[in-house]
């Protein structure tokens, strides 16, 4: 029920500025709005391409926010109400819906086919897919079409997102499904640990976004480390494995020179020396994780077989701090079971709740860490301060460490 | 309106019945991957079994239609599964090898291009713009449309150092992510206050508290209560626009595009890097912004040309020197790619190494 | 006082004069140099010339009678010449290598012992403490002569991985200056304010900006203008106290000594670095401070099994990791020496970089 | 004319607790005291004797400052009361003059036996040889003899050193008087620049103090990076000297694995490769004048000819900030000519007026530059951004350019 009119009287506006994208090789996106829009002859669609190209002529942008909801949830959808909408009344309502996908992004195409056709229906047909926190973004949409394109779509298992001053909608990489690197089950711990948060999602009551991201190892295809406040990060515990037999077989086929040069010496810590001329070893102690060597011969090396996830915390964009990356708080937790998430979340809400007591009106958690002062925030949530946390001790003698404190001597005479 | 339906707060939706059922079977158990050609996978699992996954661009902004098409695809060449990447590309996956081609053939002629993995620059992860965002000052999707279009063999081939992964951002806020190389708008102007509409719209506190370095302050106009910016010691971020409309902050000419680099999440070889500011005061120039995409395409080529296998763009730069990077790149380094934020004194050189 | 002298702003000494005369005939012209034998240094100049420098230990709170001793020697064995170094050691220097070993003999005899040159562990800089200085918590000197009559044979000998440069510091100021090992005064308690003396000696203006967290705030007690610490706020570091006399920070129980490692200042190989917190609450026992030689020892002992040649002390503990550097010395890590100051963020692990 | 009294009649009081520092190998400064004392007499010595025991004894010190001088200067003595002259009534003034000594603490036995002498005569004999800044500190004089005393050090050339928001005493290494890294000559530079700087190095005039430090090469053995406001650090741009015959010397002697494993990797940037088995290469275009390679081939390897000073600014203690080391300002400056010397104090000029005019009250040049932003400070004393400057280029979005300033277009356009 997108406002269309008959097929023979639609008609797209000329849009000069937008047209000249419709060239080169890169699939055009304009391109395919028109298309869409001369199918179905939606307004819609036209009034957003007459406005974005106005934009495009002006060099200023023309939405403003508003409330769009459904029955009982306070976040989800984008509201946008044109500020021109004298100039493209057409385009006046164009909100987004955010959906959560499946954990990895997978789909069926009866399942997408499912959703096209209920957003044909009461949408634009436009989608973002996916939008950068990884939801399923329907954009275009009137506010009286929306609770009843909603339910359709949750009629199918689908649900909105987060947006505002929730829990947001998670991410994770393909994992087990296809990975040979992932140390846990991404797609189980995000579904698991979302679902559990779903309060959260839908009813904004934290002080700004709290985003989960969950990779499967270091290599970090999830980018978690700086998009999330909350990282979770495959990591194993014990020796990286080696097939000998596949290894002798780089050697064979790579050249001693190529293992050493974009091996031995990429090593961040030079945890791998050159054995004889053909073989390498492994100092387990000294390897920090990287990935590195397991990337380039992953024939011959995986992770080690004691496998979990790291929590990192803290990530997130440019606002008010600049780019902040997820520090470490967790260098390990086993990942395998029930419990093992239900400890997840039991360690997590401690955290949310700190933070939700804690923080200021729109600070992520990072920040409120970093005002707070680690110390605070590690007694309070009950967590133990260990040396992975930071690259080195402090380097400025302002802490106050309680008069009592003299560990060393206990140590000492020992 | 009458409902019928009672909302299931179902959370993410389930994955289990989306997955093909090699994967099902194998789950956990891959043991190796190799590269048969640009844009395809092939993972081996300790079973035997293999998977062949298929990687095409996409437009991010797509439509029912092109949606429709891919599942026709999935349809024919990976038994209807299909998934999209975090970079927006989408993914087949089949057990059958002799699908693999064909379906290339036939993604080809749709449009969309085969390739993004390994050392390929893939797509560019980009943001909302002036298609829906309330305070983008460019539209991210024509700058990522124009970029692709200039950069789009070394999206179908494996020939960079290592994997180059971009974003564009449309406020200073960067959605987009931190990258090997993004685009972020940067403002030159402190916000224009709007009172018209301040009185009306703004949350002032909210506003005065959102400025990173206290430039709001509270004041009278008109016999108002309205805000202020002081001008001295605004930067420009545009932190109080979303925060409040009336806080104007971008102009069709003050507002321009800066481009970063170096940004590393992975933990591949080094800790994972902040991207840093290699050059500013681009123009905003739709609908092709030319400036951007050359000066993106020199940061590529001297990366190209230099960087050693396995090496990440800011890798490079740190190994030849941020001095060289700016030689080889042609780009101009000027004083305001120094930091003086927050942290400023821990980005000096505080130091005699110095390259001659 | 009736005065005849007008006086001479003459500025530092000058310098020519006191040269030896083989330096001022090669100044510039040196060409390589060797060692010897631990406190003897070899150069040889482009002419051919050679100059050996026998270096040795001091008291550096000397007095007259030793300095007019070291004077005797100089004058029997390097034309009457001599030097000090930044360390506090003094250098005799002769063309004649035969003064060299009767040199030795004699400093020795007097108690002067010869060494601190190459990798060996040079004397420790330090401060004035409680023989001279108003704001010391502890006496410098005395946990110094502890310390060294402990590492004396490092001094004499070359057998650390590197030059090993230590410093103490009577208060947190750190006169003393960073150090491979620096020992420094660390408060645990906030100022207790003498309100008696503060009225008459206080400049409450200047107490109040010294405090680098603000945590110093005017108040009336009394009736009269004084000041007050916000104990949440406090940072224990005593910079207020050297402001004004009335900010009591020292206190015989709660003020401690801290252990630094990994300061460098030298540029070979790795930039220079910031030394790190790695112990704190040791008890300020004199006279012997038995419990800061210990742990200094536990340091440079486990430093001195597992760094290679040329690594100094900072550099050893980054290769290994901290983490290990922990558990190779016995030291316990604990929350205190995660940074919380204003840069603290570029000291989290922002990564997944961990070892187990 | 120390406080004495006749030798038969001196006693020292008991100091037990300073007694127990008297063994042990290392040199005893108490021992050296009790024989001054015993010696000359000193009331003044056995004094401070019995409050530094009491000290011991009580863990707290009890000196307090106070306003000591000599005629036209402002600064230069540090002036110590005793908090508890009713119980140690013999040190209840025990004052320290600061001498500037000659750059690199060159001495005769004449000119230190001179001093002796004179400091026998006015004051208690104590020496504090040197103190951290490299003043000879003579420790232990009452206000009364104070000028007498510094007119006949004056007379010998001795003037005063810095103290309070002064610039102060200098340091600088031993430089071309005897070590072969020296890229400029430290001692000549250190003499001309705080010669000209006498006025400031005498009258308090400064936001704060203001340390200049002169190392003839990287290895920085004055530590002038940390310990000094101006660094001044010897430098050459051309290429590292090498001489074939010693460096063919090395590989036969020391062995090539030893050059390997000691020099080659040990690079920081990696600017060194081995040729053949016994030969090795510098790609100085690579090489960041770490020093290393020289350091430890000092017979083959030298700087290069064309050699000046890197000038770094903002080295401090803890105070405030905790430990800042200075950073790159000028990597290169000729320091050999008399307009050198000149060009080298027109500069330092600027920045001390800048600083003066613009820092806090006890702010350093390094927190100032901090404070009020690099940019600002660049403009205000002319001089010109360059990478060298920096580590990496700024990592945030927070600056202010002007919106005129598209240099890069221009040369785009070229
Ligand atoms: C739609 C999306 C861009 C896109 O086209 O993909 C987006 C769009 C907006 N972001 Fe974002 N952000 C989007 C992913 C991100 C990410 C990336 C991520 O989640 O992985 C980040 C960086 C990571 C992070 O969380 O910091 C991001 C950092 C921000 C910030 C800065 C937060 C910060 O603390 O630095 C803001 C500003 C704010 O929240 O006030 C913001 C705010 C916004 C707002 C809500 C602007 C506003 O305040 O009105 C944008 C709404 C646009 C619209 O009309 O739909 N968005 N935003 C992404 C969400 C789609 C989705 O749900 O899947
Ligand atoms: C499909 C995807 C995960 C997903 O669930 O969607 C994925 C899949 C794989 N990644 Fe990734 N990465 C994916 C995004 C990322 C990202 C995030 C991003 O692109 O925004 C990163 C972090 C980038 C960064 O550091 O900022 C990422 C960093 C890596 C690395 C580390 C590379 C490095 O040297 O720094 C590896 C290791 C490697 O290349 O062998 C890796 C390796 C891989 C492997 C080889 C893992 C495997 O064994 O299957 C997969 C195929 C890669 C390929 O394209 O050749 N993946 N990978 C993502 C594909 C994005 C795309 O369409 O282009
Ligand atoms: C005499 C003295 C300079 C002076 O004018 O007083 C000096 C003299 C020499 N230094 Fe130094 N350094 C002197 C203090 C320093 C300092 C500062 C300090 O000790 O407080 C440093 C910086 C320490 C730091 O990084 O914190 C210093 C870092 C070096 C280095 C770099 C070492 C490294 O690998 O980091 C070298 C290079 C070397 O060892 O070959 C060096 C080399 C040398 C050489 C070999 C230079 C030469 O060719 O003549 C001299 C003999 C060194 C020796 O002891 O074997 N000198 N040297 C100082 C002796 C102090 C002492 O009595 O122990
Ligand atoms: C005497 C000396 C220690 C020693 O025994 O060697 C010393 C002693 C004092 N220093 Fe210092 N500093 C001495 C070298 C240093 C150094 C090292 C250097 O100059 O190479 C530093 C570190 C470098 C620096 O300048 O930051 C140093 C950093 C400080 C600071 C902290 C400055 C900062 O910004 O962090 C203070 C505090 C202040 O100035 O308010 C301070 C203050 C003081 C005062 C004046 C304490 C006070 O405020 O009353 C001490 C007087 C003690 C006395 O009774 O004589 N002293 N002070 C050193 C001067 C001797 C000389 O002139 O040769
Ligand atoms: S993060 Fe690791 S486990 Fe996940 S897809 Fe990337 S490489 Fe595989
Ligand atoms: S994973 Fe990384 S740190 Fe560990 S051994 Fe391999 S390359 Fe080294
Ligand atoms: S980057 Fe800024 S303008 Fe663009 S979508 Fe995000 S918030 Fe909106
Ligand atoms: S643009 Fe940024 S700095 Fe300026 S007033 Fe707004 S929030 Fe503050
Ligand atoms: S470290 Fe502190 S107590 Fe010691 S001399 Fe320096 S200022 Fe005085
Ligand atoms: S001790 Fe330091 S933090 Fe505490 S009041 Fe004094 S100056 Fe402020
Ligand atoms: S700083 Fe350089 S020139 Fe000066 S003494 Fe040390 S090694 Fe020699
Ligand atoms: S001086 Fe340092 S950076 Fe230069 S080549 Fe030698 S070791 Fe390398």
């Amino acid at each position: 029920m997108s406002e269309t009119t008959s097929a023979q009287a639609f008609k797209l506006n000329p849009t000069p500025m937008l047209d000249t994208l419709e060239t080169g090789p890169w699939p055009s996106f304009i391109s395919g709005f028109k298309e869409l829009a001369n199918r179905t002859g939606s307004t819609m669609v036209r009034g957003a391409l007459d406005q974005l190209n106005y934009s495009y002529q002006t060099r200023m942008g023309y939405w403003k926010g508003g409330v769009v909801g459904v029955h009982g949830y306070g976040a989800g959808i984008i509201s946008r109400y044109s500020m021109i909408a004298d100039k493209f009344p057409e385009a006046k309502e164009f909100h987004t819906m955010r959906i959560q996908p499946a954990p990895g992004l997978h789909y069926t195409s009866k399942a997408l086919r499912q959703i096209c056709d209920i957003w044909e229906k009461y949408g634009s047909g436009l989608i973002s897919m996916h939008g950068q926190t990884g939801n399923l973004q329907l954009q275009g949409i009137v506010q009286a079409n929306a609770q009843a394109c909603f339910d359709e779509l949750n009629q199918l298992g689908w649900d909105l997102g987060g947006a505002g001053a929730t829990v947001r909608t998670g991410a994770s990489c393909v994992g087990q499904a296809r990975c040979e690197m992932a140390c846990y089950d991404t797609l189980e711990a995000h579904h698991k640990v979302l679902s559990y948060y779903t309060d959260y999602v839908h009813r904004p009551q934290l002080p700004y976004k709290m985003k989960f991201k969950f990779s499967g190892c270091p290599n970090d295809c999830m980018n978690s480390i700086q998009r999330s406040d909350m990282s979770v990060i495959g990591i194993w515990r014990d020796d990286i494995q080696v097939d000998r037999a596949e290894l002798k077989n780089y050697f064979a086929t790579k050249g001693t020179e190529y293992i050493v040069n974009n091996v031995i010496t990429r090593c961040p810590t030079q945890a791998i020396t050159l054995k004889g001329n053909d073989d390498l070893e492994i100092n387990n102690k000294d390897c920090v994780r990287c990935m590195h060597c397991i990337n380039v011969l992953n024939k011959a090396l995986s992770p080690g077989k004691e496998r979990g996830a790291a929590l990192l915390l803290g990530g997130k964009g440019h606002l008010k701090m600049g780019n902040m990356l997820g520090s470490m708080m967790i260098p390990f937790m086993k990942m395998e079971t029930e419990e093992d998430l239900e400890a997840f979340t039991e360690l997590t809400d401690r955290i949310i709740d700190y933070w939700a007591e804690n923080g200021l009106d729109h600070e992520r958690l990072g920040e409120a860490i970093e005002r707070i002062g680690i110390q605070n925030f590690l007694d309070a949530v009950g967590l133990d301060a260990h040396v992975d946390m930071v690259v080195s001790p402090r380097d400025n003698p302002y802490f106050k460490a309680d008069y009592t404190h003299t560990p060393v001597l206990r140590e000492i005479a020992a | 309106m009458s409902r019928e339906w009672k909302t299931v707060e179902s959370g993410p939706h389930t994955y289990r019945e989306l997955l093909h059922p090699v994967i099902v079977k194998n789950y956990g158990q891959w043991k190796y991957h190799t590269r048969p050609r640009p844009g395809v996978l092939r993972h081996v699992a300790n079973s035997g079994d293999v998977i062949y996954t298929v990687r095409a661009g996409t437009h991010r902004q797509v439509t029912i239609d092109i949606v429709r098409r891919l599942c026709d695809l999935a349809d024919r060449y990976s038994d209807g599964h299909l998934r999209w990447t975090v970079r927006n590309n989408v993914e087949f996956m089949t057990p059958n090898e002799a699908n693999v081609a064909p379906l290339i053939k036939e993604l080809e002629a749709l449009g969309h291009p085969v390739g993004g993995t390994g050392n390929s620059i893939s797509a560019i992860a980009h943001t909302q713009g002036w298609l829906h965002c309330d305070i983008p000052a460019t539209d991210a999707s024509g700058v990522v449309k124009s970029m692709m279009d200039a950069l789009f063999d070394d999206f179908v081939k494996e020939e960079m150092p290592n994997r180059v992964r971009m974003s564009t951002s449309c406020c200073e806020i960067n959605c987009g992510g931190q990258a090997d190389i993004a685009v972020v708008v940067q403002h030159t102007r402190p916000p224009r206050i709007n009172h018209e509409i301040l009185k009306n719209i703004c949350e002032m506190p909210s506003t005065v508290a959102r400025c990173p370095v206290a430039a709001i302050r509270p004041t009278t106009v008109n016999g108002q209560p309205s805000l202020m910016v002081v001008e001295e010691k605004c930067i420009f971020c545009g932190a109080c626009f979303g925060a409040c409309p009336a806080m104007e902050i971008n102009h069709p000419e003050y507002s321009k595009l800066a481009v970063w680099v170096g940004g590393k999440n992975s933990n591949a070889r080094t800790r994972p890097a902040n991207m840093k500011l290699v050059c500013h005061g681009l123009p905003n120039n739709p609908p092709r912004w030319p400036e951007v995409t050359e000066v993106v395409k020199r940061i590529l080529g001297a990366y190209k040309k230099g960087g050693r296998e396995w090496e990440r763009l800011g890798e490079w730069a740190d190994r030849i020197g941020w001095k060289r990077f700016f030689e080889e790149t042609g780009l101009p380094f000027d004083k305001y790619m120094i930091d003086n934020y927050r942290h400023a004194r821990v980005s000096f050189n505080q130091s005699a190494h110095v390259r001659f």
